[in-house]
């Protein structure tokens, strides 16, 4: 792999762009593999990129039936942050804040990661009252955050509204300074990079349509490019993974819904953090590029068509406009839909499964684009010993026959 | 934007005057303390969420405040048919896809 | 019904007092305050129910989805298969409860006072057509809702049991806790057409 | 003001202007005058403004491009102050006399822009993804990095003061639907119409005609512009038919559900003076008509950015439109015939067209020949590979192409203009027709994408088919209309036209220099993307057309690619050796322009934003100083407090005054269901955790409900009103939740269950009163119940006469006090607390709010559902197994998951009382709790505080909490160490703090 920095841009800009070298190979599918990676989203890629890197695991696929990152990983407002409520998940978040850090420089590529600070705004006691708790339990495990009073709020945010005569007023804040956005596409394509370059064979226009088994052992996946074996398939498949599942007459405890987003047209800079409101719902921040990123909430009914329904839209637009008045003179751009998998408790499903050598890793949605790093170094653990990481083991499927669920519905909430 | 029939109201209602309610047909277990913790899982938890043809519950929340069933595209979001509780699908993905086999079958 | 005394009662919009903000206001709010409202439950099947039910009211329980019956001051609304809104004279509620337990007697019925729950508005006027559009997501063209027609829907957030009348204006029965929410929004949404409270 | 400059490129008659009614309009600090009728940026071409504003990434001069929908370059800050709109493209705005506009970029001016020279410098060091690339190391200095890119990215700004404008929302239904009043349109509402369907038409310009306004055709024998207005007025006449131009449809959502935009008032100014600047409409429609039109494609060559290059079309309309030349020397590069009406058009306004460069070999058809005819020179074979200049164009290099249009065959000769139309084919606007997940297919017959198959009730007519002759498009429109509409028409119009000759499917036009090193080609104008960098993304493995999308932005801008995606997918497809079809479209979203937010919002916002709910005693609590607290939906009083009072001391105040006197609380909030029939009771058995078989009427039990998971969602006292006949209360919040549940399980579960539950949560009205002296209140006002302890005892209900009203009367308690609960009619609460508080005046009865309502309860150890509990606590969490029934004959709902190995475990977080060991602290709620403070993070923690509130009663703190085997660690001490760094000590407890044996309420 060709190095990236500012350096190869001086050189290769001598001789016009003609000599950069393809970011990956697009490689025919071999007859087996020691892995196979069912999807190639940001978990999926990560995944692969961990399981060569830290296992030195590298006759590995990541079969992708579209292009890479172009599920959920192509549509989420990419807000990044590790500030769940329970021990499990908060930890299994953070370790993935921790990857975040160094990542643009541990894979040469520039996932923009932006640590300009979230905060969860809450708007009733109750509200307070979990965010007080939240950021407790945060603080004691390590993970940075502070409450905040309106004040504190408006200071970090000058252009929110902080009339306390609103329906549904400010009255304060989570505020988690390390965390932030990052480019999305880049993550995906900077984890392609880097497993690629460790030979990684990365297949994308090839969709799974079955998984073969023997004797209640995974043999590999039939697709459409033909069959592909393996003895570890792990899907990777966000919001058909119920689809997955019910190739080998299993059923997971999700369903697929959509969940939409937005981006205004680029306007100046105008907000420099991250706000949420799952009171209200309503999720902010300002890419690069200038756009307002939005992001609305999910359709009650479950859905693959990766399009949700115009009162969705219309809820979140008023909560933006009433928390920034000001917003309202702003034009929405272009909105889409992706197709969440969630939980009943809203944590992920990172495990094995009763059928030999089949792994899922599911379950994120609307929050696991934060996770990317981290749940592919957890889930690459696991498909290379076949056993769970210490930090994925709470997030077993069994959890819903024994009962210990991690709800995380106050802190993912709908969000992100 | 779903348009849904109410079978009894017996007219077409917009979206916003329902809520869904998740996977029709899931029958509780009679007598819970018999079954396993897995079975008791995969009645309160685990899902069938199939891509295509789905039958599930809608409540006129809005409106009559009756639970009924509707037969639905996932993909499509095409509603193929509403019908009311205790009464079964006229319409699943076996009846279609017989019936888009003899399509093709009669083209040939 | 003659002597009944409202001194000690407030209906859900008795602070919305009269006034008007333009001169030929084009949306007129009416409160019908008071009126007797029970919601009957019993099973349409059952003629020992339906024909109970039709003695004491004097008109036959509406069975069509989304019909109406009415006789004088009492009005029945369908609701849905085995449920009524029935509205009756105010005050008279308590008797025609009673009377309907009576010839009910036995029965697998529910009779629920919820006079106080809900109050009965009447919007007209000839801002009241686009008012109830952007109002609700029903479509109230004549031809989709005919005089008599009662459809429960919801009325910007809110929910509501709206009744098409002859004169072509619209009987809105509002709960009592969104009443002034309900107000709010009215006030709001009939801003271009003038807002008259009578 | 400066004098207004003279409208240079104005023709002296023609257009649909109004010449009559002259208005000026600054554009860059410069005033100028245009007339009714105009766009901005017919305007600004009248006057012969070139530059618009600055390309996105290097800076270079833009000028007008399009006259619609399509243009990428013209985005203009509008107004100014609080009224300003970030980027409305001057060709969709509408002159008025006054208005404001500015570029949105350059610095410091569009024309004279310093950043250009990075653009030239450094620009080649941009190539896309270059940020990809670097600025990767330290991991620190990309935010300082980030912060100089969004410094230049961006266009327009936002005023930070609250936008001044309202905004209206309006469901719509209708039998038929036309999107788009051209020809197509006007012709199939017109049949619609007739066949007395309810129809709606829309239309995003100010006049319905679509391109019938700048053409020079005939319909029927009537000119086409004068045909258009007929069509209007005859639709304007019919009632059934609703008629809207200035109206976007911007998305198209399930099951025919079409939102638009109407724009009110934003063609008069900047602020609506009256009524709403802009409508929302939400139309469901049986049957949609897209009658969207085409929209020409520009050609990609070296410097085709440079203003005085526009669409071909664009040029046509400008003059026969807005007479308006935008050039005096023309030159047209095109692939098509359609260049050639142009061309006529410039000669026809007395201009010079120094030729038409036309990429076919034998160019042929009626346009040709006409032009020929005119004397106008036609280059065949030839292609503009590059154009002239710096802020505009000076001149067009033509060279000749193969047959292929892939190679330039021979020199290359330069000619000089000031005006470059570009034909380069038409690209129906399938946009719409996507938004519901139907896919577009490419015709190689059309050279662009048509609407794909389609599940919605959807029809098709005119340009958005890829058919361009206009009697096509009325034909169309009318059998659209008449299938729409279940009608049929043999109706025909008759236009004169023929068959326009075969266009040829070129995009990029090639150089004599390879892409990469070729002048910069533009195809994206907006984002600055050239045909390099798509080859450059393309080779560096972003084959997908997806990728390239993403890798190098095109189509991301506010036109969504509307000129610049086909030509780039063309060469994707070229690059890698694939046909377009293979290569595929991007995705096109709603919206097809750009949304208000606001109008989005509609009215929901402020005090409409959300539902506020109130009691019936509302009134007096915001005639008595109340402060309010949310729940749910409701407006609950908090306090009340009095003059020169902190919270605290009200709380103390009202809380004494229920432990030494009395003290009043409004419960109307709590969710009541009245359940009724013979099986009502075995319901109850089934729902919650208790047994409720052996409750008397007259009688009231606390019952918990939980999920099927086994965790508690709603708790209440429920009455016994007589043997079938309940009363159940649930938490204010819990309400439809509650109501919905249980007739989840009876209509889906239970059917055969004799049971009806009808809400009457609004119908009663609740005054709960409690204290010592709480029945001496009530025995003023009730004489005909008994109401001793005898005779009437905790958890009793009666009915009563309470101030000369029928009543309900509960002796149940919250507050651990002697305590009644009165519920009357709502229309009669008001009154009845006015009744109380009078009775009460003596014993100083004292308002109180739900936070004392907390405290009080809190020292009774009573639990708040979704505060001490929170969605993962059982009955035996919470110390709450008395409330289990453990012999009911039914498995309730929850039960079985009591033995699940995890909910089993007796060392869950059990819910226990905490007493500060400093007794004047009290602990904040969501504090959490450890054993040992002193040990390294992460700490082990065992759970938090639940609730904490000073005890005046008492004279400490109290607080409940979850603990880890709290149950088994009675005495233990407890830290909470919180953010100020303060480390507080708690003993656990039992929660019950205050009268633990209840003599109190057993009084
Ligand atoms: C609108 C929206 C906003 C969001 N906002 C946030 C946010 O702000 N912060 C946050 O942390 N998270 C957010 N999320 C959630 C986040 O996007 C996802 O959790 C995360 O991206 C999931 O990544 P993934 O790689 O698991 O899934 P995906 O990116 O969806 O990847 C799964 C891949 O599997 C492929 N696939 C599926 N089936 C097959 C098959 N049979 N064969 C081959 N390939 C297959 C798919 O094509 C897809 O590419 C948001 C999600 C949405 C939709
Ligand atoms: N010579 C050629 O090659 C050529 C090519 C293309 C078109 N044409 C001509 O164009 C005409 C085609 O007629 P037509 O009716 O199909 O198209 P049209 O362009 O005349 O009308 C389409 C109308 O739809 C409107 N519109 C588009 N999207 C909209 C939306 N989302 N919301 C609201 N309005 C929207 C446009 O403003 C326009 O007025 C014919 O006269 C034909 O001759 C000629
Ligand atoms: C963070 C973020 C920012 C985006 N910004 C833009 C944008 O500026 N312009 C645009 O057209 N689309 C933008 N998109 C949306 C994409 O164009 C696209 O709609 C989305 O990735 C979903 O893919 P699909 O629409 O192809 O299904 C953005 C998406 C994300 C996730
Ligand atoms: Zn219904």
């Amino acid at each position: 792999m060709k190095k990236y920095s500012g350096f190869s841009l001086f050189k290769h800009s001598l001789s016009h762009h003609e000599n950069w070298q393809a970011a990956w190979r697009s490689p025919q599918p071999k007859k087996e593999y020691d892995v196979i990676i069912v999807g190639g989203g940001g978990h999926g890629l990560a995944t692969a990129y961990y399981l060569a890197k830290v296992h030195g695991i590298t006759n590995v696929a990541v079969l992708e039936k579209g292009y890479l990152g172009g599920g959920n990983t192509a549509r989420n407002t990419t807000i990044v942050r590790s500030n769940y409520l329970w021990d499990e998940a908060s930890k299994l978040y953070d370790h993935s804040l921790d990857l975040w850090k160094d990542l643009s420089q541990d894979l040469n590529y520039n996932v923009m990661f932006s640590q300009r600070g979230v905060l969860n705004l809450g708007h009733n006691l109750q509200d307070m009252r979990d965010i007080e708790r939240r950021v407790n339990a945060n603080r004691l495990n390590g993970i940075d955050g502070v409450v905040l009073n309106t004040a504190e709020v408006k200071e970090i945010v000058p252009i929110i509204n902080d009339s306390q005569d609103i329906r549904y007023p400010v009255l304060g804040a989570s505020w988690q300074a390390t965390g932030g956005v990052a480019r999305h596409d880049a993550v995906a394509w900077g984890f392609a990079r880097g497993a690629d370059s460790m030979g990684v064979d990365l297949i994308q226009q090839c969709e799974v349509t079955d998984i073969v088994t023997e004797e209640g052992a995974v043999v590999g996946v039939q697709t459409t490019q033909g069959f592909i074996g393996s003895k570890k398939v792990a899907c990777v498949t966000a919001g058909n993974s119920g689809v997955m599942a019910a190739m080998v007459g299993l059923r997971l405890p999700i369903e697929s819904r959509p969940l939409q987003a937005l981006v205004s047209e680029p306007i100046k800079p105008i907000i420099n953090t991250v706000v949420m409101s799952n009171a209200v719902h309503a999720y902010v921040s300002q890419s690069d590029k200038g756009d307002l990123v939005i992001g609305a909430g999910a359709d009650a009914y479950n859905g693959y068509g990766q399009r949700g329904s115009f009162n969705v839209v219309e809820h979140t637009m008023s909560a933006i406009c009433e928390l920034f008045p000001m917003f309202s003179r702003v034009r929405m751009n272009r909105a889409w839909g992706g197709i969440v998998d969630t939980c009943p408790d809203a944590c992920p499903i990172i495990s094995k499964t009763s059928i030999k050598g089949l792994y899922f890793n599911c379950g994120w949605g609307t929050g696991g684009f934060k996770a990317t790093p981290g749940s592919g170094n957890v889930f690459a653990h696991t498909l290379a010993h076949d056993e769970a990481h210490p930090l994925a083991a709470p997030f077993s499927i069994d959890r819903f026959s024994t009962g210990h669920l991690i709800d995380e519905h106050g802190a993912a909430g709908v969000a992100h | 934007m779903h348009h849904i029939y109410c079978p009894y109201c017996e007219e077409m209602r917009e979206e916003e005057e329902y809520s869904y309610t998740g996977e029709a047909h899931i029958e509780r277990p009679k007598d819970p303390a018999a079954i396993s913790d897995e079975a008791w899982a995969n009645y309160i938890f685990f899902r069938s969420n199939p891509r295509g043809i789905h039958h599930e519950m809608w409540y006129h929340a809005a409106g009559c405040r009756r639970y009924f069933n509707a037969t639905r595209d996932t993909q499509s979001y095409k509603v193929h048919e509403t019908y009311k509780m205790g009464e079964m699908p006229s319409i699943t993905a076996q009846t279609l896809a017989v019936a888009n086999l003899s399509e093709k079958g009669g083209a040939s | 019904m003659t002597n009944f005394d409202t001194s000690n009662m407030e209906s859900p919009l008795h602070h919305r007092v009269a006034h008007t903000n333009a001169a030929n206001a084009g949306v007129v709010m009416k409160e019908d305050k008071f009126r007797g409202q029970l919601n009957l439950r019993g099973n349409p099947q059952d003629v020992a129910f339906t024909s109970a039910v039709e003695s004491v009211l004097g008109v036959a329980l509406p069975m069509a989805p989304s019909s109406s019956a009415r006789n004088g001051d009492t009005v029945v609304y369908w609701l849905c298969p085995n449920e009524w809104l029935l509205i009756v004279a105010s005050g008279t509620q308590g008797q025609v409860e009673a009377d309907l337990r009576t010839a009910m007697e036995g029965q697998h019925i529910a009779v629920t006072d919820i006079s106080s729950g809900q109050t009965l508005v009447n919007l007209s006027g000839t801002g009241v057509a686009e008012l109830m559009q952007k109002s609700t997501v029903y479509d109230c063209h004549e031809s989709n809702f005919p005089v008599g027609k009662v459809v429960q829907t919801t009325f910007a957030k809110t929910g509501t049991t709206m009744c098409k009348l002859e004169d072509g204006s619209f009987d809105l029965v509002i709960r009592r806790s969104f009443s002034d929410y309900f107000f709010l929004w009215l006030q709001d949404a009939s801003d271009e057409y003038g807002l008259s409270v009578s | 003001m400066s004098p207004n400059l003279p409208q240079i490129n104005r023709l002296a008659t023609g257009g649909r202007i109004d010449r009559s009614k002259p208005m000026s309009f600054t554009f860059n600090g410069k005033t100028y005058q245009g007339f009714e009728g105009d766009t901005l940026a017919s305007a600004m071409l009248a006057n012969g403004v070139g530059v618009v504003g600055r390309s996105f990434k290097y800076s270079r001069a833009r000028g007008i491009l399009g006259h619609g929908a399509e243009e990428p370059n013209a985005l203009m800050q509008l107004h100014k102050g609080k009224e300003t709109i970030p980027n409305p493209r001057a060709t969709q705005v509408e002159l008025f006399d006054g208005l404001t506009a500015t570029s949105t970029n350059g610095w410091p001016s569009a024309e004279f822009d310093l950043m250009s020279l990075m653009g030239k410098i450094g620009g080649k060091m941009m190539p896309p993804g270059f940020y990809y690339k670097t600025f990767m190391a330290p991991q620190k200095m990309w935010m300082t990095y980030e912060k100089l890119i969004r410094k230049a990215a961006g266009f327009g700004k936002l005023s930070l003061e609250a936008d001044p404008d309202t905004y209206d929302k309006i469901n719509a239904h209708c039998d038929v639907m036309v999107v788009g009043a051209g020809p197509a349109g006007l012709a199939a509402a017109l049949e619609a119409g007739r066949s007395g369907k309810r129809v709606i038409i829309v239309d995003e310009q100010n006049e319905f005609g679509g391109t019938l306004l700048a053409s020079t055709q005939t319909v029927d024998g009537i000119d086409a512009a004068t045909w258009a207005e007929q069509a209007t007025s005859q639709l304007e006449g019919m009632a059934n038919v609703l008629v809207m131009p200035r109206t976007t449809a911007f998305g198209y959502y399930d099951h025919n559900f079409v939102v638009a935009l109407e724009r009110r008032t934003d063609h008069i100014g900047p602020v609506a003076k009256t009524g709403t600047r802009q409508r929302l409409h939400r139309i469901r429609a049986h049957q949609v008509i897209l009658a969207t039109g085409a929209i020409e494609r520009p050609l990609v060559f070296g410097n085709n950015d440079l203003p005085g290059i526009m669409l071909s079309n664009s040029v046509s309309t400008y003059i026969n439109r807005y007479a308006v030349v935008p050039g005096q020397r023309c030159v047209i590069m095109t692939t098509n015939d359609s260049g050639y009406q142009t061309a006529l058009d410039i000669q026809g306004a007395g201009r010079t067209v120094v030729a038409v460069v036309d990429s076919r070999q034998t160019p042929n058809g009626r346009l040709v020949e006409a032009a020929k005819a005119a004397g106008i020179q036609v280059m065949a074979g030839h292609g503009v590979i590059e154009a002239q200049g710096s802020k505009k164009v000076m001149g067009a290099i033509v060279a000749p192409l193969d047959e292929a249009g892939d190679k330039v065959i021979g020199a290359g000769k330069t000619l000089s203009c000031d005006l470059i139309a570009v034909a380069g084919g038409w690209s129906p606007v399938v946009h719409l027709s996507c938004h519901t997940g139907s896919r577009p297919v490419w015709k190689d017959d059309v050279a662009g994408f048509v609407p794909g198959p389609s599940i919605q009730n959807q029809h098709l007519a005119g340009a958005v088919t890829g058919e361009y002759l206009l009697s096509e498009a009325l034909n169309a429109g009318i059998q659209a209309g008449a299938t729409a509409s279940g009608t049929t028409s043999a109706q025909i119009f008759d236009c004169g036209d023929e068959s326009i000759g075969v266009s040829q499917a070129l995009y990029l036009v090639p150089h004599t220099k390879p892409i990469s090193r070729a002048p910069k080609q533009f195809v994206d104008f907006q984002n600055d993307v050239t045909a390099a960098g798509i080859e450059l993304a393309a080779r560096e493995g972003f084959q997908s057309i997806e990728h390239v999308k993403r890798y190098t932005a095109m189509g991301f801008g506010t036109d969504q690619g509307k000129t610049g995606n086909i030509n780039g997918m063309a060469i994707v497809a070229k690059t890698m050796n694939k046909s377009i079809a293979e290569t595929g479209t991007t995705i096109f979203r709603p919206a097809y322009t750009p949304v208000t937010f606001g109008a989005i919002g509609g009215r929901d916002v402020g005090e409409l934003l959300d539902p506020a709910r109130h009691t019936a005693m509302h009134p007096w609590h915001l005639a008595n100083g109340a402060e309010f607290e949310n729940v749910g939906q409701w407006k609950r009083p908090w306090y009340f407090p009095q003059a020169g009072e902190t919270m605290q001391q009200t709380l103390n105040r009202e809380c004494l005054a229920v432990r030494n006197s009395v003290g009043i609380l409004d419960a109307s909030t709590l969710g009541k269901i009245d359940i009724q029939g013979k099986d009502a009771r075995e319901f109850l058995n089934r729902v919650y955790t208790n047994a409720w078989s052996k409750l008397a009427p007259g009688k009231c039990r606390y019952g918990l409900m939980l999920k099927e998971d086994g965790m508690i969602f709603d708790d209440g006292v429920t009455a016994c009103l007589s043997d079938n006949h309940f009363l159940m209360t649930t938490t204010s919040g819990g309400a439809a939740a509650v109501l919905g549940w249980l007739e989840l399980w009876h209509q889906t579960e239970w059917p055969e269950m004799e049971v009806y539950f009808t809400s009457v949560t609004d119908q009663w009205a609740t005054c709960s009163f409690a204290g010592p002296n709480s029945r001496k209140v009530l025995e003023k006002l009730c004489t005909d119940v008994d109401l001793s302890a005898e005779a009437m005892k905790f958890m009793d209900w009666r009915e009563g006469t309470v101030a000369g009203i029928k009543a309900r009367i509960f002796r149940i308690s919250f507050t651990g006090e002697l305590s009644f609960e009165v519920n009357v009619p709502a229309d009669q609460g008001h009154y009845m607390w006015k009744k109380l508080m009078e009775a009460g005046e003596e014993f100083g009865i004292t308002p109180y709010g739900t936070e004392s309502m907390h405290v009080l309860r809190a020292e009774k150890g009573f639990i708040i559902a979704g505060q001490d509990t929170d969605g993962s606590m059982t009955p035996y969490d919470c110390l709450m197994g008395w409330a289990v029934g453990k012999t009911k004959e039914f498995s309730f709902l929850g039960e079985r998951s009591f033995s699940r190995p995890d909910t089993a475990r007796t060392d869950r977080k059990q819910l226990v009382g905490l007493k500060p060991k400093d007794p004047t602290v009290v602990i904040p709620e969501g504090a959490q709790i450890v054993m040992d403070p002193n040990q390294p993070i992460p700490m082990d923690m065992m759970g938090h505080v639940t609730s904490s509130y000073w005890s005046e009663c008492l004279g400490h703190g109290i607080a409940m909490g979850t603990v880890k085997g709290g149950s088994d660690r009675m005495g233990e001490t407890v830290y909470c160490p919180l953010a100020d760094g303060r480390v507080l000590a708690a003993q656990i407890c039992s929660p019950v703090f205050y009268d633990p044996k209840g003599d109190h309420h057993n009084d």
